[in-house]
């Protein structure tokens, strides 16, 4: 049973990976990146129950307040830089080059 | 068994929803997509002797954190869909090429991985009599620095979060006195004309006509012009039908240019209307509600730019016409 | 007394209060420089007679443990070749700073005067230190350091193109500095010795292939910093750029570190290596011998000039080391004092010229000496010291040089003779452009020499002349050492075909 | 007879010799460092040390004349120059028969011509300079001759090298001078690469440099390394001596002061050649092919210099040629073993009489010329000036072999030995003997005799006492001199200590042979010179002349040769060495640089600042690294 919920956080994994190189609206690279944190969550819950220790549900514990700042401060930046720009596209966010 | 039905009933709704995350046009949809994603993997984790989590998984992620991105969606705008025209040259299919190889690679490894039974969590939680309460003496002792540490981030992020939002006002706060002196320097020292002044509709969608009999198409609402465009609900006056038109694109808007205006209102019937104009060409229905400023970036995505362009000047060509 | 110690830390408290003086009293700051430089003068004076020269290699020895986890040590002594290295830089460094004396004034330079003279305090202190390691992490770090200040100096006061001249220098030397490094480090760990200390290292290496690229780190980084042919472009850039003054540091004692190195490490440390590379290594000074001076008579600014000739006198100083007979190891560290003096007046000379004429194009003088003709006189005689004329201490060198390495090297010899007749055509044809013929217009108000620029002079020429005539101090001072690194080096004695005297030993015994 | 044993000497004047070296030095120092304060009395000081060296050398030579024959070799110990280790050279003084000769020469006519400068230079604003370098090249020149080693020899070499090249430079104002003197020091420098490559051979074959050991040892030494040393000095004299090829730099030397020309380029310091080979007497006499290298050159350049002293206007470069070939004998003569060293330095003192005689005369002339030298507008000074007509004169019959005159007895005996020794080269000294005969009665006449062209401004006079009287006492030891040193072997019984005793004394025969046959061709020589400048108008301007013309006055293509063999590709090298230098070593460096940098800037343009394409090959980086632990994890 293992296995399958360790797929199937790769497979979340992926997707989410694959949602952040395509998708263009900052937004939704952000959703994509809480898709890959929550894979990775399941991860750790997985193998707390596959080795009987609760650390790793720790582990997820502090991942999701992390991700919670994360995406505090991260949704501030899109919307300063979307009322400076006028856009949330990470492709316009592009000065910073050569 | 019941653990089995529920995972594949969970992992195939969670993929599809990710799936659905990712390739749903519209931000809104993504986010619901998401939130689906989140509470199948509380559920999971409730499953797998994690009922703290999942419980902090909905309340967290579902509650917090998925309102917090419908804020901002709202806020920068509902439509501010993606185009779907990649400009980063082959981008998509390496991205796609490098998400397959890796989650078959991952599942490769997984699955030829030798994994015996999960040793379970009871063992580990009897002793505290529970999972959260074996929780919180893991948190509140060993990890204790972490957790304060953690503590020390939220706040640096709420702080840095309302830093990051806020406008620091470069002009004086406008008295009542510099806004009404705004407004009579300015092109309507009216409030704007109501809309609807045909009786038969309830004609909030109706622009009003001005004394001199031209049409008005500061009286219309942009969004609901747009939605008028989308439904096709146009009224058969085809100098109306324009005029709502031209709001919905944006090109008049606020501040309509009374030339065009007087344009239309002297040439009625014009031919236009069969060219399906404010339509942009190629880029599907709803590519012509982008705004132009949310894609238009005319340097890196010549295409859009095209597009958006063109839809901004139609009313400049039917006039030439 | 620890002497060394005094030495270096007497200009580095003087470079502090130098840089504490309050700025706008720029001259304050320069009498304060001049005034430590000369303390340090003295000092070394004292010290050096108190050396014994018949006594232990190595005297006013210091060791203590610096990084005890790497056995590097703070370690510190001189022997006769280090001690007149040292004497050239501290007798250089008063000169310079009097000579500088209005260099730094010039108001496009934006930099402070006093930073000018404290970076000099800095380097003097450095140079010291370079000569006075024994530890070859800490001569590493001394090598190393050595390029800050002077990159200052140039990059900062030098002439309009002198941050390519700057940026160049130190790109150059640091390249040679990084291959040192790794030599130093393999050196480290290879000997599995756990220290630094060079006395401790000789012999320990026994391996030749070990040996040899061993030999090639090190040798590599000081023929980038002699320079030797064809690591020298930088050097004509960076003495052309940089102020006189320091130019004549550059040139007339940092270089001289590269040719101490192959000296005093290369040759101790390896000497297998050393004897396997030695026909390259003479190959490579006696093309940069000839090469040097020709390049030299092709030159049209004076300062880029001297810098050729002293790749040419550079080629001399490694084939003296090279040649591995007492007499050109002798004759080639008397080389490197004495062409610090040489060089160095030629330098400052024209430095003055340029401040004059405010040209360094040789074209744009001519007839100086019927304006000028202290200026021109000692301009002359400081130039024949750079053709090696006897009866100037240039000479004693060169001869010596040449002498030695003829007995085991004839035909590099004989070509590297021809760097006389080359020498001659580069200084006369110098000379003769600029302060013979008629005045040209522009040159028509030059003043002579005023009373500081006649004291900076004054002591270059003297030593150039003292020592042409009696060399023996100098000499007396250096082959005991030089005969110790060729002990170390094994290499064989010089025997003539007839030995035309009875109570005549060979040199090296 | 081996050259007797060298002794270390202490006391007396001998001990004191260095005296004669140090007084001129130290008048040179202060007169160059007291600037313009000394002008008033600088050139006093200047004739006073230099007459005071040649008091102390006159008491040295009694002092020698006072000791037994074979005791006449001192060494006079002064420091240790270079301390044992290096080379171990100590500094000394050798004093015999030859070097004390040479110092005599040197101080006594340096006094006069010191002295001669004093009216000479009277109206020149840098005459205490004049007088610094004269006293500088007198004490380098002494240290050349005097010294006991050849360290020190090669000090006093490059010394008289330096006042060569400051005198003929001391108008420096004129552009010509100062190229005459760096060509005269370059050229030079020429010839003392051959005497320090000679220098190095010596000290690797004996470990020494001093003479004494040397020439003791010398026979030990095998013929080719001392055939080697041998040439290579002899390279070195024919730089200083301008023999062939080393000759073009004394032709332009004339254009120092006149009194230069008299004191270094004609009575000594151009001998000095002369001086290295019949010292070095040891080496030569070991080495027959050195030796017969020197006969030839010495042959070549007397031949050399006659012809180019028939065809110049120049009253200077006409003596000079006539230096260059008198030179020339004196190299044969020394060439010759020491037989010929006698005669070799006999006639090396009379020409230096009679040379400085004339060249002084000459200068008397361009005194009174307005400094013109060209004899082609000079004539039927005669008259006007007497005593220089009368010294010049009697300088004039001595070169020439006027019987019993110096010239006479010193080149006969050389051309007489020559001739016992190889025919052909005594028969060619001969011919040269003729040639010198019709040159030198060419000056005399053109100067002297025929009508008188000079330029309407010229005023011709008598030069003042202060440079007539040194011209008198000149010409007295140039009619007298080699009579004096010549009959009845005197000075060869003199030198013999210092150079070895021939086998067999040469007798002196007046009317031999070869004598008659050499007064007949000189006497040609002088009377077709009358009949063309005597008696006949000489052309204000020279005639185009006929090929052998051309090429006398060209210097024998000399320069031309020096022009197209070095000088020519020389600035060539020069040229590609500097764009070498900068395009190649340098180019090679920049372009590295260069290419590094067009490569990171072209690298940079793979920032491309989309957040997207660094995310993709974050991932990518990510998958590579999961399959690469895969795989080796399987292994």
């Amino acid at each position: 049973m293992t296995t399958h919920y360790l797929v199937l956080s790769a497979l979340l994994f992926a997707i989410g990976g694959v949602g952040v190189l395509v998708r263009r609206n900052a937004i939704v690279v952000f959703m994509c990146v809480e898709l890959m944190l929550n894979a990775c969550n399941l991860a750790f819950v997985t193998f707390a129950r596959q080795h009987g220790n609760l650390e790793g549900q720790i582990i997820a514990f502090f991942v999701m307040i992390v991700a919670a700042a994360e995406v505090v401060v991260g949704l501030a930046i899109i919307v300063t830089i979307f009322r400076t720009r006028r856009s949330a596209s990470v492709d316009d966010a592009n000065l910073l080059k050569y | 068994m019941g653990e089995t039905i529920t995972f594949w009933v969970l992992a195939v709704v969670s993929v599809v929803a990710a799936l659905g995350l990712v390739f749903s046009r519209k931000a809104v949809y993504s986010a619901l997509m998401l939130g689906v994603v989140m509470l199948s993997l509380a559920v999971l984790y409730a499953v797998q002797d994690a009922p703290f989590l999942a419980v902090v998984q909905i309340i967290v992620y579902t509650g917090a954190v998925m309102m917090l991105f419908l804020f901002v969606l709202m806020l920068v705008g509902v439509d501010s869909s993606d185009s779907l025209v990649e400009t980063i040259r082959g981008q998509r299919f390496w991205a796609v090429v490098a998400g397959l190889g890796f989650a078959v690679l991952l599942a490769v490894g997984i699955g030829n991985a030798v994994i015996g039974d999960p040793a379970g969590l009871s063992g580990a939680v009897t002793a505290d009599g529970g999972n959260v309460p074996a929780l919180a003496r893991l948190i509140f002792t060993r990890y204790v620095f972490a957790f304060e540490v953690t503590s020390a981030l939220l706040i640096t992020a709420a702080l840095g979060a309302m830093v990051l939002a806020h406008r620091e006002r470069s002009a004086p706060k406008a008295t009542q006195k510099d806004l009404s002196r705004a407004r009579f320097l300015g092109d309507h020292p009216t409030p704007l004309p109501g809309p609807g002044t045909y009786a038969r509709h309830n004609a909030i969608d109706m622009p009003a006509l001005l004394p001199d009999g031209s049409v008005s198409e500061l009286s219309v609402n942009r969004v609901i012009a747009r939605h008028d465009v989308e439904g096709g609900r146009l009224p058969d006056n085809p100098r109306l039908a324009q005029a709502i038109r031209n709001v919905a694109s944006g090109s008049g808007g606020t501040s309509p240019s009374p030339k065009v205006v007087q344009a239309v209102a002297e040439e009625p019937g014009s031919p236009s209307r069969s060219e399906g104009l404010g339509e942009p060409e190629g880029g599907g229905r709803s590519e012509g509600f982008s705004e132009p400023e949310v894609l238009g970036d005319a340097e890196d995505k010549p295409k859009v730019a095209q597009t958006a362009g063109r839809a901004a000047e139609h009313p400049v060509e039917e006039e030439g016409k | 007394m620890p002497w060394l110690s005094i030495l270096m830390g007497v200009p580095v408290v003087g470079a502090l209060a130098v840089a504490a003086v309050p700025k706008g009293n720029a001259k304050l700051a320069k009498q304060l420089t001049l005034a430590v430089s000369l303390v340090v003068l003295a000092l070394t004076l004292v010290m050096a007679s108190q050396f014994d020269p018949s006594g232990p290699r190595d005297q006013f020895s210091e060791v203590h443990s610096w990084i005890p986890s790497f056995g590097v040590h703070y370690a510190v002594a001189v022997d006769g070749i280090a001690l007149v290295l040292i004497a050239l830089a501290v007798v250089l460094v008063p000169i310079v700073v009097l000579a500088s004396w209005h260099d730094a004034d010039q108001p496009e330079a934006k930099r402070s005067v006093k930073t000018y003279f404290a970076l000099i305090l800095v380097l003097e202190a450095m140079m010291i230190g370079v000569f006075a390691a024994t530890d070859i992490f800490l001569f590493y770090v001394f090598f190393e350091a050595m390029l800050i200040p002077m990159y200052f100096m140039i990059g900062s006061y030098g002439g309009a193109q002198r941050s390519y001249a700057a940026v160049k220098f130190l790109l150059y030397s640091l390249f040679g500095g990084l291959l040192m490094l790794v030599a130093v480090i393999a050196l480290y760990t290879v000997a599995g010795k756990g220290t630094f200390l060079q006395p401790e290292l000789i012999g320990v290496i026994k391996d030749p292939a070990t040996q040899k690229w061993l030999f090639l780190g090190f040798f590599i980084a000081f023929a980038v910093k002699a320079p030797l042919w064809p690591f020298h472009t930088w050097l004509p850039d960076a003495a052309a750029q940089a102020p006189a003054g320091a130019a004549v540091l550059l040139v007339g004692v940092l270089d001289k570190v590269g040719t101490y190195g192959m000296l005093r490490f290369c040759l101790e440390l390896f000497p297998d290596a050393a004897k396997f590379f030695t026909p390259l290594v003479i190959t490579l000074s006696v093309i940069g011998i000839v090469y040097g001076a020709i390049v030299a008579i092709g030159q049209t600014d004076m300062k880029r000039l001297i810098a050729y000739t002293s790749i040419s006198h550079f080629g001399f100083i490694t084939m003296g080391v090279f040649a591995m007979t007492a007499n050109a190891g002798s004759g080639a560290t008397l080389y490197m004092v004495n062409h610090g003096f040489s060089t160095g007046a030629l330098f400052l000379l024209a430095g003055f010229l340029i401040n004059r004429r405010g040209s360094q194009y040789i074209e744009d003088y001519g007839g100086v000496r019927k304006v000028a003709p202290i200026l021109a006189g000692t301009f002359l005689i400081a130039g024949l010291s750079s053709l090696s004329l006897p009866g100037l201490s240039t000479f004693v060198s060169e001869f010596l040089v040449l002498i030695g390495t003829f007995q085991r090297y004839a035909v590099p010899g004989v070509i590297a003779l021809s760097g006389m007749v080359l020498a001659a055509v580069y200084i006369l044809w110098m000379y003769q452009r600029m302060m013979t013929g008629p005045t040209a217009e522009k040159v028509k108000a030059m003043p002579d020499l005023n009373l500081r620029e006649k004291f900076v002079v004054a002591p270059l020429i003297a030593l150039l002349i003292g020592f042409g005539f009696f060399p023996a101090p100098l000499l007396n001072v250096i082959n005991p050492a030089v005969e110790q690194t060729l002990t170390s080096v094994q290499a064989p004695q010089f025997t003539p075909a007839v030995p035309a005297t009875a109570e005549k030993k060979g040199p090296g015994q | 007879m081996e050259p007797a044993e060298i002794v270390q000497h202490s006391g007396g004047v001998i001990g004191v010799s260095w005296l004669t070296i140090v007084l001129p030095l130290l008048g040179a120092a202060i007169l160059l460092l007291g600037g313009r304060r000394s002008d008033r009395w600088g050139h006093f000081l200047g004739v006073a040390m230099s007459l005071a060296s040649f008091v102390v050398a006159a008491l040295v030579f009694f002092e020698l004349l006072g000791l037994g024959a074979d005791q006449r070799r001192r060494l006079v110990q002064l420091y240790e120059f270079l301390p044992a280790g290096t080379v171990d050279v100590k500094l000394g003084l050798l004093l015999d028969p030859l070097s004390i000769s040479f110092a005599l020469l040197i101080t006594g006519v340096g006094s006069l011509i010191h002295i001669y400068s004093i009216g000479y230079m009277a109206h020149d604003p840098d005459r205490r300079r004049f007088f610094a370098y004269l006293n500088l090249f007198v004490a380098a020149m002494l240290l050349l001759v005097l010294s006991d080693n050849y360290l020190g020899l090669y000090i006093g070499w490059e010394g008289v090298g330096l006042a060569s090249y400051l005198l003929i430079g001391f108008w420096q104002h004129k552009p010509s001078a100062a190229a005459a003197a760096k060509k005269a020091f370059v050229v030079n420098r020429v010839g003392d690469m051959g005497l320090a490559l000679g220098i190095f051979v010596i000290f690797t074959t004996f470990g020494t440099l001093s003479f004494g050991p040397i020439f003791s040892h010398a026979s030990q030494a095998s013929q080719g390394t001392l055939t080697l040393i041998g040439l290579a000095l002899l390279v070195g004299a024919c730089g200083k001596s301008a023999q062939l090829p080393l000759q073009s730099w004394l032709l332009d030397a004339m254009e120092g002061p006149t009194p230069v020309s008299a004191l270094i380029h004609a009575a000594t310091m151009v001998t000095a050649g002369v001086y290295l080979v019949v010292r070095s007497g040891a080496i030569f006499e070991g080495a027959p092919t050195a030796q017969l290298v020197v006969t030839i050159v010495g042959v070549a350049t007397l031949l050399a210099g006659a012809i180019i002293g028939t065809a110049k206007d120049d009253i200077k470069k006409a003596l000079a040629g006539s230096t260059m070939s008198q030179i020339g004998y004196m190299m044969l003569a020394a060439g010759l073993g020491p037989v010929g060293y006698a005669f070799a330095i006999a006639h090396l003192i009379a020409h230096g009489f009679f040379k400085a005689s004339m060249f002084l005369g000459a200068g008397s002339v361009m005194h009174a010329m307005n400094d013109e030298v060209d004899m082609r507008k000079y004539g039927g000074l005669a008259s006007v000036m007497k005593i220089t007509w009368i010294t010049f004169g009697l300088g004039y019959l001595a070169i020439i072999g006027f019987p019993l005159l110096s010239g006479y007895w010193t080149k006969d005996g050389i051309i007489e030995t020559a001739m016992e020794h190889n025919a052909i080269l005594g028969w060619l000294a001969v011919a040269g003997a003729g040639i010198t005969g019709f040159y030198m009665s060419r000056v005399f006449f053109m100067t002297f005799h025929g009508e008188r062209r000079w330029d309407k401004d010229a005023h011709p006079h008598e030069s003042p006492a202060v440079m007539t009287w040194p011209l008198i006492i000149l010409s007295i030891g140039s009619v007298f001199g080699g009579a004096f040193l010549i009959a009845g072997n005197r000075f060869m019984e003199f030198l013999a200590p210092a150079v070895g005793r021939p086998e067999e004394m040469p007798s002196f025969q007046p009317f031999s042979l070869t004598g008659l046959v050499t007064l007949a061709l000189v006497a040609v020589g002088v009377v077709y010179a009358w009949l063309k400048y005597g008696r006949s108008a000489v052309p204000a301007v020279a005639p185009r002349g006929s090929f052998l013309t051309v090429f006398a006055r060209r210097d024998l293509y000399g320069d031309a040769l020096n022009e197209a063999l070095f000088m020519r590709p020389g600035q060539w090298l020069t040229r590609l060495a500097v764009f070498f230098d900068n395009r190649g070593v340098d180019g090679l460096v920049n372009g590295l640089a260069a290419l590094i940098g067009g490569t990171s800037g072209r690298l940079r343009r793979v920032q491309t600042g989309f957040v997207r394409s660094y995310a993709l090959s974050i991932f990518f980086g990510a998958a590579l690294l999961v399959g690469a632990w895969f795989v080796v994890g399987n292994l």
